[in-house]
């Protein structure tokens, strides 16, 4: 393998901060949503890369359940946004300030 | 440059672009494809190390099912007109960002990582494949997380139904 | 010795009295059986005392009766007891006949006030104080009744108390007086340090082991306390205003005994004041300066009792500077026969205000004698007494102290004896405005003027009396104190050998003074002497002044006064003293207080307790300005917090 | 250093203790017209046991006497621990006659009664519970238990201002207290360490050697919260506006009880714990202490609110405990002890007079007041007789406390004495002037006062009751302190005993 | 024999007795489920999720011997149980909650009823988890139910509208920031595999000590703690914490800043004794640092709150600052003194949210203090019972709040960490300021607003009499508590390595 596992992991690491630097900069909730995803996402790569590296394979059943939790999540998320956009008619972030201080 | 290497280096790059549009992206829509084009690169790599039945439960859970879930949503919500992206939340977070960045990516450098501990070496999963080796583990040992996996998943399906539901729904005593 | 137990009567009788009157007086009691039992009770007391002061005379030595314990300290225990000698005994008798005399006046002069029982509980108290004070045997006992007499006085001061001149009255006693208790009080616990013990005579036992300016310290310390009593320079402010009280209280209290008590005080420790040159010379000072400014003072007042009130603190001063000339015997002789007198010339101006009705001002008196004819005779002679005439006690008890002075300190000698004419000046500038021409009366007044009733009288003539006869038992006075306050003639249970020693070097400044001690003696050699003839003309020419300008008004007063304008207004401000005490101690520390209150308290230690919490407020404003509501701005904190955290332990590492 | 213990043949003081509480809980459910007999006849009968206690102490030698001790909680060596020596005992007495003297009193309130004598009821127990007890932890909670009624009956039962003042108290108490906590944790923690015992005993803790930078650490820590509590200058603005916006009763118990924990602290622990810091603090006490006299006398005089004047006067009076504390000798330690009795007594008196005052005028300022002595005698003299025993009158209270402080301070410093001896004159100023701009110069008053003033009646019986055995008490410490202070010699003693010896 | 044979026989069978109580939690919330289906009856829902708690709250007596089961994926031992009895035991008292609020508001689900009982199912699993694994499940499981009962807060009633918007915002507030937190967690638990090779915390404990502690470990731990963090909002990842609980119906902040604070204090211990035994220094630093910015911002905003719902808010994070403080201590003490005082937060954070979930129901009030004020007149019993929950919070003696103070500090000091303890005081001291408040607007200010009078359900007294009646018994008698504490926490210390 000419590729280090090592290099997985900080790929995984760039995805996971890029998923952060998303919801802290995106204006839409859907897209903040999106982030949270990539950043659950991001994991993946890195258990799948030490599992290669371990010779195991709880890492990627470790994955199955981040992915089922990325789903739930998904789920719950977005059933929140179709409410907050029924009750507000608005999906940014900027709107969802009444609770603060 | 192996084959793998090459694989490597294009899932990565490709993986990578398609997440900058994902946080930068003006078009919502857009941005929910290049999220499935980062997923599916990132199953691409998941392909190159070997994981064949993640990477397929990749695409198939992630690029295809909950992508939909927000494309449904999406469509239920009219076109967001507002900026997409906050000009001033960027002006901090990238360089902390990339601080954070740098430290993960110390960290994945130089962690002392283990190396062929487990018993699945190349040997094995040639002998009785990726897949099954999951599959068997999964349902042995990690049978209960599996099992309230599912009941996560049952949880967040009530989740979505009450709380996306219609007014109207709301019951009365019988 | 025989057993003089009886004795704890004369201190007691008085209070027991005081209690009767204070529980039962208001109801049971009332006018005028509160008075009578007062006078009983003091009257009890002077026989007891008077009994105890011939058991002294005949048998010598000194008694001490231990009461009981009133304060265990280490080793040493504070008691309550009674110290019977020459001295005490010499001054329960000054303070038990005058009170009794003075207690059946004031029946008279107190008719119909409404607290006229309050009046004699707080009399018979006063008496009771100040006779623990006279026999105490230590210096804490000393000091008890050193304070109760203080707060009796300051009682009786603002006796009128719905009258705000007569409250600040006595509210400024209580304080001067407390100023020179400070002192007193740190003269106790020095002495208490220094020597392990209060008592007198183990005090004066131990008096050689103590250097001579730890002597000195506690003796100016002890001093102090006495100048504050006795209304001596610079804590002298309160007396005159002390006139606010009922004239029998200022005859009592503000004359013939509490402001005497500096006095016995020091005559009391007499080893330790003679056993410091120093000390000595401090009394001596500060008695000749208060002789001096008071006479000067009392040139120009027109306050009936506040120019008595002058007097008697220059009478006072004089007593000081015969102790501090080293002649104790002189001072207290000077003490009895001034408290006679004095006493006299108080409850004659009592008599008067009663016949004005509490007119004060001189000015608005004259021809009184008419009217009352015993008043203005014992008046007389009181104040022929006051002014130094033969035959009259004052004479006998005061030349003395100026013709000592002139052997020792010729400074001190000057000043005394101007002091002796202006005395005779302004107390017939007294007599001749009040009781002679000088028809300034109201009309209205002088229908009702007339003589006081034979309860104010008698006591007037008896005094009266007393003062014409006292001077001629100047002998038995000397012969009698000698055993307490010469140390030739000390015995040695009283003060040992080596304290002796100490005090005959400190009295050494009096021992080429040689003045006659039988008084028929003294009154030729002072009308031989060429000092004694100038001593008595000197008095003679005040009063033949005063006789010029008040009576016959050949000259000018008003001119006078103008002429010496400066001198004047000095004299008739006080010398400023109140002026100056009132702009530094009182307002300028009511001033200080307030803005320290403002400034310091309010500003500066509530600022920073309710600043900070304030500032908790805030920080919390401030704080919580971070949960903006806005998702991105949570997560960018985080953010942030993440690196810097996970940053923080890769370094560590 | 040993202790001798004489083990309670009945437990008594759990009895003072669970009396009041069991009292307050009984109150909760009855009727409010039982408040008040109710609570009269329970702080008497704790009175009762105290004042027996008093005689049946034994003062020949030192001895823990009346003790009780059960295991409480095992797991941190925290016991029940009970007992009394002759401190403990007379501030014990004291609390027990200050509750009762509250009670008698407090006859017109109207707001809340039964919860106004719950409030206090359960104050008793906490502040006696902080006198007797022997065990540290047992002993913060009460001390930090009694905040709770206390912030009540200022907040609910005060005047204007109430809710700031008690706020104010209760937090500036608790920072402090919490810091003695830190002090007595950190103590436990390192007599585990050296001795590897587990005891929050008084008994136990004592006997650590600390060394001396570690004696200063705890020292600080334990200063902090009891000069706060005392309160010393400058922690003491909390104290005038408490006593300003509590109810009468209230600041009796705040002057007569809570300030004496203060001191008390001082004398039970800080110097016999820690003799060396004692010794090495003394100068800053010191300084602090006359501060406390001289400042605060300056503050009383600059007042115009009675409750205010007493309430400064009171940390100057503590100023007087603080020198005797501090003066690290018999006389002092006897002094500081007699001294607090006594202010107990008459702040409690001036506190009770002010309160009458205002029940009747209806104003605590003085340009409200005066001339009132004339129309009410018997009350006139018994505040000129608590005044008198303030300014610390010979023959009255508060002269031997003071006299014995003095004297103490004056053996290590003649300065320090010679200041402290200003309070003779700067007390008598801020006490008189109070006590004239409110009963004399009846002159100066306009008609209507005098007519209402005339309307006076002069003490009722009830206030009588609570008012003599004050007076009374002044008189008997004044005239007979000897009693006092063979009561307490011993343990003074006791309580220098490692000061003097080490 | 294959690998997987190999595999397959060594496992065994799981020991389903030491299951019970998960499984009568499941069973119950799956026959709620069902009834709510086909059953509209509030009371027998109500009355079923209670029994069932009862029920299991009872079985968890019933296990005397524990085990490690599931294929060494669940280990049932004291600390476990001890948690779960107390877990189940608030879930039963705020169940019983629900209804006449829910009701009062017009806001009744059945749902409420299982998605709870899922919750608690979720938190049983995180406190009897010895594998990463089961503690990621577990934790999820709680997490994601809770957004959803945090979310499905809906009022019928048009003047409530803005509190159904408000639980959509904290919700998404929280599943937002909660799932950063899932990420973070995960990113964690992949980085510890990377470096250890396994998800068992005995395993991880022997490779993570102290003295050559790689990166990899380090940076899993350091992600793993600000993930717990996260979960339990400690400052500075606490951002969630006001906004989703002054969003969500208050039974249910209850629910979450009671219960499941709770379980999440227990699975921190949990994680970091078992995995982490001998890298103490490095997350007892942390913690350390956690505490104090808890305390300080919790303490400091919560001075400046006027709605008391999000003062306690505020309030719990203080507490987490105060309960993990000692953890910076971290001896026998430190965890006797960090479980001890995460149960006894049961107790009177249950009653101060019990409180405002009694007063919530009634019309017009608002949570504002403004709504306490004269509350001793109106309700004097309840004033009285709101005053001993302040106090206690506050660490007032005689309550047990000051129990609970006392353990840490003497944690704090036996480990020589001053300074912490120094701030803990400090910060006591400034949240005297607002619990304060809330007392003396209850006693000390007259009634403003004039409010319907108050009707109480008999479950709400006597869940706060209760509750004020546990505060000031521990308070007072602590030993029984301190004993359980302190033998979970030595039983705790002596499992690792083993």
């Amino acid at each position: 393998m000419s590729i280090p596992y090592e290099y997985y992991i900080v790929l995984s690491g760039l995805l996971m901060v890029l998923g952060l630097i998303g919801i802290i900069v995106r204006k839409n909730i859907i897209t903040v949503l999106i982030s949270t995803e990539l950043m659950l996402n991001s994991v993946n790569i890195a258990f799948v890369a030490f599992d290669m590296k371990l010779h195991d394979v709880a890492g990627q059943i470790f994955v199955f359940f981040i992915l089922t939790i990325a789903a739930a999540e998904a789920a719950v998320g977005l059933g929140l946004i179709v409410a907050i956009y029924r009750l507000k008619k608005d999906v940014d972030v900027e709107k969802l300030t009444e609770l603060k201080l | 440059m192996d084959l793998n290497a090459l694989a490597f280096w294009t899932f990565s790059t490709l993986a990578v672009l398609s997440a900058i549009y994902v946080v930068f992206g003006k078009n919502i829509v857009y941005t929910v494809l290049a999220l499935v084009s980062t997923l599916i690169m990132v199953s691409g790599l998941f392909f190159t190390l070997g994981a064949e039945l993640v990477g397929a439960l990749q695409i198939l859970i992630y690029a295809v099912a909950i992508v939909v879930f927000y494309v449904l949503v999406i469509s239920t919500v009219p076109e967001y007109k507002g900026k997409t992206v906050d000009g001033k939340y960027m002006l901090l977070s990238i360089p902390f960002g990339f601080i954070l960045f740098l430290e993960l990516a110390y960290v994945a450098l130089y962690g002392a990582w283990q190396s062929a501990t487990g018993i699945f070496d190349e040997r094995v999963i040639n002998e009785i494949g990726n897949s099954k080796a999951i599959g068997t583990l999964l349902f042995t040992k990690y049978l209960f997380p599996f099992e309230v996996a599912s009941l996560i998943l049952l949880v967040a399906m009530i989740g979505a139904i009450i709380i996306g539901r219609k007014k109207e729904d709301v019951h009365q005593e019988a | 010795m025989e057993n003089l137990n009886y004795l704890w009567i004369i201190p007691f009788s008085p209070l027991i009295a005081s209690i009767i009157i204070g529980i039962f007086g208001f109801k049971f009691l009332k006018e005028p059986l509160s008075g009578i039992v007062a006078v009983i009770g003091v009257a009890i007391s002077a026989v007891a005392a008077v009994i105890g002061f011939l058991h002294v005379h005949e048998h010598g030595g000194h008694y001490d009766l231990k009461l009981f314990t009133w304060m265990p300290l280490g080793d040493y225990n504070i008691t309550v007891s009674l110290l019977w000698d020459p001295l005490s005994a010499l001054m329960s008798c000054v303070v038990t006949v005058i009170s009794t005399f003075i207690f059946i006046f004031a029946t008279g002069y107190m008719r119909g006030e409404p607290g006229y029982p309050r009046f004699f509980a707080y009399l018979s108290l006063f008496v009771f104080m100040m006779l623990m004070l006279t026999l105490s045997d230590n210096l804490v006992q000393l000091f008890f009744g050193w304070e109760g007499v203080g707060l009796v006085s300051y009682l009786l001061i603002g006796y009128y108390h719905n009258k705000r001149s007569a409250v600040n009255a006595a509210f400024e006693s209580f304080i001067v007086n407390r100023v020179g208790d400070w002192s007193f009080l740190i003269g106790v616990l020095l002495a208490f340090v220094v020597f392990g013990t209060l008592d007198y005579l183990d005090i004066f036992a131990k008096l050689p082991e103590a250097g001579y300016w730890t002597i000195t310290a506690i003796a100016l310390l002890l001093f102090g306390g006495a100048v504050g009593k006795s209304a001596q320079i610079p804590l002298h402010i309160w007396l005159p205003n002390a006139m606010e009280g009922p004239t029998p209280v200022s005859a009592l209290i503000h004359a013939a005994t509490m402001v005497a008590a500096g006095v016995y005080m020091v005559a009391r420790l007499m080893p330790i004041f003679a056993s410091s040159s120093v000390a000595l010379d401090t009394v001596l000072y500060i008695g000749t300066a208060s002789a001096f400014v008071a006479a000067t003072i009392g040139l120009v007042q027109n306050d009936i009792k506040r120019i008595i009130a002058y007097s008697t603190m220059s009478q006072l001063g004089y007593m000081f500077a015969a102790e501090g000339l080293g002649r104790f015997i002189d001072g207290m002789f000077h003490l009895t026969s001034h408290a006679t007198f004095k006493a006299l010339l108080f409850l004659a101006a009592g008599s008067v205000l009663i016949g004005v009705h509490h007119i004060l001002n001189i000015w608005k008196m004259g021809q009184l004698r008419k009217y009352m004819p015993i008043t203005a005779a014992t008046f007389l002679v009181g104040a022929l007494s006051l002014a130094g005439i033969p035959p009259f006690a004052g004479f006998f008890s005061k030349d003395p102290i100026i013709e000592a002075a002139y052997h020792i300190n010729w400074v001190v000698w000057l000043f005394l004896w101007i002091g002796a004419g202006l005395t005779a000046f302004y107390i017939f500038r007294l007599y001749f405005l009040v009781f002679e021409d000088g028809d300034h009366l109201d009309p209205h007044i002088k229908k009702h003027v007339h003589e006081s009733p034979w309860n104010m009288t008698m006591p007037l003539i008896v005094l009266a009396a007393a003062t014409t006869v006292l001077g001629f038992f100047r002998e038995f006075f000397f012969e009698y104190l000698r055993p307490v306050l010469d140390p030739r003639a000390m015995p040695d249970s009283y003060a040992p050998e080596a304290t002796k020693k100490l005090m005959e070097e400190g009295l050494s400044r009096a021992e080429h003074v040689h003045i006659p001690e039988d008084a028929i003696e003294f009154l030729i050699e002072s009308l031989t002497s060429p000092l004694g003839i100038l001593t008595l003309l000197t008095a003679l020419a005040g009063i033949f002044a005063a006789y010029l300008i008040y009576q016959k008004q050949v000259i000018s007063y008003k001119w006078l006064g103008e002429t010496f304008r400066p001198l004047y207004n000095l004299f008739y401000n006080r010398w400023y003293f109140d002026h100056f005490y009132y702009a530094v101690f009182v307002r300028g520390y009511l001033k200080l207080s307030k803005f320290l209150w403002y400034v310091g308290d309010k500003l500066i230690i509530d600022g920073i307790v309710d600043g900070s919490g304030k500032l908790a407020v805030w920080t919390g404003h401030k704080l919580a300005l971070t949960q903006t509501g806005r998702i991105s701005a949570y997560v960018l904190q985080m953010l942030i917090a993440m690196a810097i955290f996970l940053g923080l332990f890769l370094l560590i590492k | 250093m040993t202790f001798e213990f004489e083990p309670a043949s009945f437990p008594w003081l759990t009895i003072s203790i669970l009396l009041p509480l069991i009292a307050a809980a009984i109150l909760f459910f009855l009727d409010k017209k039982w408040a008040k007999p109710i609570s009269i006849v329970v702080s008497a009968i704790v009175f009762a046991i105290s004042t027996w206690m008093l005689f049946a102490y034994d003062y020949s030698s030192y001895k823990i006497q009346f003790y009780e001790k059960y295991v409480w909680i095992p797991q941190f060596g925290v016991s029940y621990e009970v007992g009394v020596d002759a401190l403990s005992l007379t501030m014990y007495w004291l609390t027990a006659l200050s509750f009762l003297i509250s009670f008698i009193w407090s006859t017109n309130i109207k707001k809340r009664v039964k919860e106004y004598f719950i409030a206090f009821l359960v104050l008793e127990a906490a502040c006696i519970g902080v006198f007797v007890a022997w065990d540290l932890v047992f002993f913060y909670i009460f001390w930090e238990a009694m905040l709770i009624p206390m912030f009540l009956i200022i907040g609910v039962w005060g005047y204007a201002e109430r809710i700031y003042a008690a706020t104010k108290f209760f937090i500036y108490t608790f920072f402090g207290s919490l810091f003695l906590l830190l002090g007595v944790v950190g103590l436990y923690v390192y007599q585990y360490f050296h001795y590897g015992k587990l005891s929050t005993s008084y008994f136990d803790l004592i006997n650590l050697n600390l060394p001396f930078n570690l004696e200063i650490i705890f020292f600080l820590l334990l200063a902090l919260g009891f000069a706060i509590k005392v309160p010393m200058w400058p922690f003491h603005t909390w104290l005038p506006a408490a006593h300003v916006q509590a109810p009468t009763a209230g600041s009796v118990i705040l002057a007569a009880v809570l300030l004496k924990m203060g001191t008390y602290g001082f004398v039970r622990f800080s110097v016999p714990w820690f003799p060396e810091a004692s010794k090495y603090f003394m100068p800053v006490m010191f300084t602090l202490g006359v501060i406390a006299i001289i400042y605060t006398a300056m503050m009383a005089i600059a007042q115009t609110h009675i409750k205010r004047v007493i309430a400064y006067s009171s940390v100057s009076h503590m100023g007087f405990v603080t020198l005797g504390t501090f003066a690290l000798n018999m006389e002092g330690m006897n002094g500081a002890i007699i001294t607090m009795i006594s202010h107990g007594l008459t702040s409690a008196a001036l506190f009770l007079a002010a309160g009458w005052i205002y029940e009747r005028a209806h104003s605590y300022e003085m340009k409200d007041l005066g001339g009132m002595a004339r129309y009410v005698p018997v009350f006139a003299t018994f505040f000129m007789i608590s005044v008198m025993a303030s300014v610390g009158l010979p023959g009255l209270s508060g002269f031997v406390g003071e006299f014995l402080a003095l004297l103490g301070t004056f053996k290590q410093s003649i300065l320090f004495a010679a200041l402290a001896g200003s309070a003779l004159v700067l007390g008598a100023a801020y006490t008189l002037r109070l006590y004239h701009n409110t009963m004399f110069v009846e002159d100066e008053i306009d008609e209507e006062k005098k007519h209402k003033w005339r309307q006076l009646k002069d003490l009722t019986a009830s206030e009588f009751l609570a008012f003599f055995p004050l007076i009374v008490l002044m008189f008997i410490i004044g005239i007979y302190p000897k009693w006092w202070i063979d009561l307490i010699n011993n343990t003074s003693a006791a309580i220098l005993s490692k000061v003097l010896g080490g | 024999m294959s690998i997987i044979e190999q595999l397959v026989t060594g496992l065994g069978v799981p020991n389903l007795s030491v299951l019970i109580p998960e499984i009568i939690v499941l069973i119950t919330a799956f026959v709620v489920l069902f009834v709510e289906l086909f059953s509209k009856n509030r009371t027998l829902i109500t009355g079923i999720t209670l029994i069932g708690l009862f029920t299991a709250l009872i079985s968890i007596f019933t296990i005397s011997q524990g085990d490690i089961t599931l294929y060494g994926l669940y280990v049932v031992d004291s600390f476990s149980l001890l948690f779960k009895l107390f877990l189940i035991l608030s879930t039963i008292f705020i169940v019983a909650t629900y209804r006449p609020y829910f009701e009062s508001k017009k806001a009744y689900f059945g749902e409420f009823y299982y998605l709870t009982l899922f919750a608690l199912l979720g938190m049983m699993i995180m406190v009897s988890s010895p594998n990463l694994v089961t503690f990621y499940i577990g934790l999820e499981l709680m997490s994601i139910t809770i957004y959803v009962l945090v979310g499905m807060f809906r009022p019928k009633d048009e003047k409530y509208k803005d509190l159904d918007y408000k639980s959509k915002e904290g919700a998404f507030k929280y599943l937002i920031i909660g799932g950063v937190g899932t990420a973070i967690i995960s990113y964690a638990i992949a980085l510890l595999y990377g470096a250890t090779g396994t998800f068992d915390f005995s395993e991880i404990a022997k490779i993570a000590i102290s003295e050559d502690l790689s990166v990899g470990i380090i940076g899993g731990l350091i992600l793993l703690v600000i993930g717990l963090a996260l979960k339990a909002s400690a400052v500075p990842f606490h951002h969630w914490t006001p906004d989703a609980y002054e969003g969500s119906a208050t039974p249910i902040m209850n629910l979450m800043a009671v219960t499941a604070k709770v379980a999440t204090y227990a699975v921190i211990l949990r994680v970091l004794v078992e995995a982490f035994p001998f890298s103490s220094d490095e997350w007892g630093f942390a913690w350390a640092l956690l505490a104090a910015a808890s305390m300080i911002l919790g303490n400091f905003v919560a001075l400046r709150q006027k709605n008391v719902k999000r003062m306690l808010a505020y309030s719990s994070i203080a507490h987490t600052g105060y309960i993990t403080a000692a953890l910076a201590a971290p001896t026998g003490m430190g965890f006797a003194a960090f479980i001890f005082y995460s149960l006894v937060y049961i107790f009177m954070a249950l009653g101060a949210l019990v409180f405002l979930t009694a007063f919530e129901k009634h019309e017009g009030w608002t949570n504002h203090l403004d709504d306490f004020k004269g509350l001793s007149k109106r309700s004097p019993l309840m004033a009285l019972l709101m005053l001993v929950f302040m106090f206690s919070m506050l660490g007032i003696p005689p309550t047990v709040g000051f129990m609970g103070k006392l353990g840490v500090f003497l944690a704090l000091i036996g480990s020589n960490v001053w300074w912490l303890a120094v701030v803990l005081v400090v910060m006591s001291a400034v949240s005297a300021g607002y619990y304060l408040k809330v007392v003396s607007y209850m006693y000390m200010y007259e009634p403003e607003k004039n409010l319907p009078s108050f009707k109480f359900t008999g479950a709400e007294k006597a869940i706060l009499i209760l509750m004020a009646f546990i505060v000031l018994f521990l308070g007072i008698y602590p030993t029984i508590f301190w004993g359980v504490s302190t033998t979970t926490s030595s039983m705790l210390i002596s499992s690792i390595g083993g």
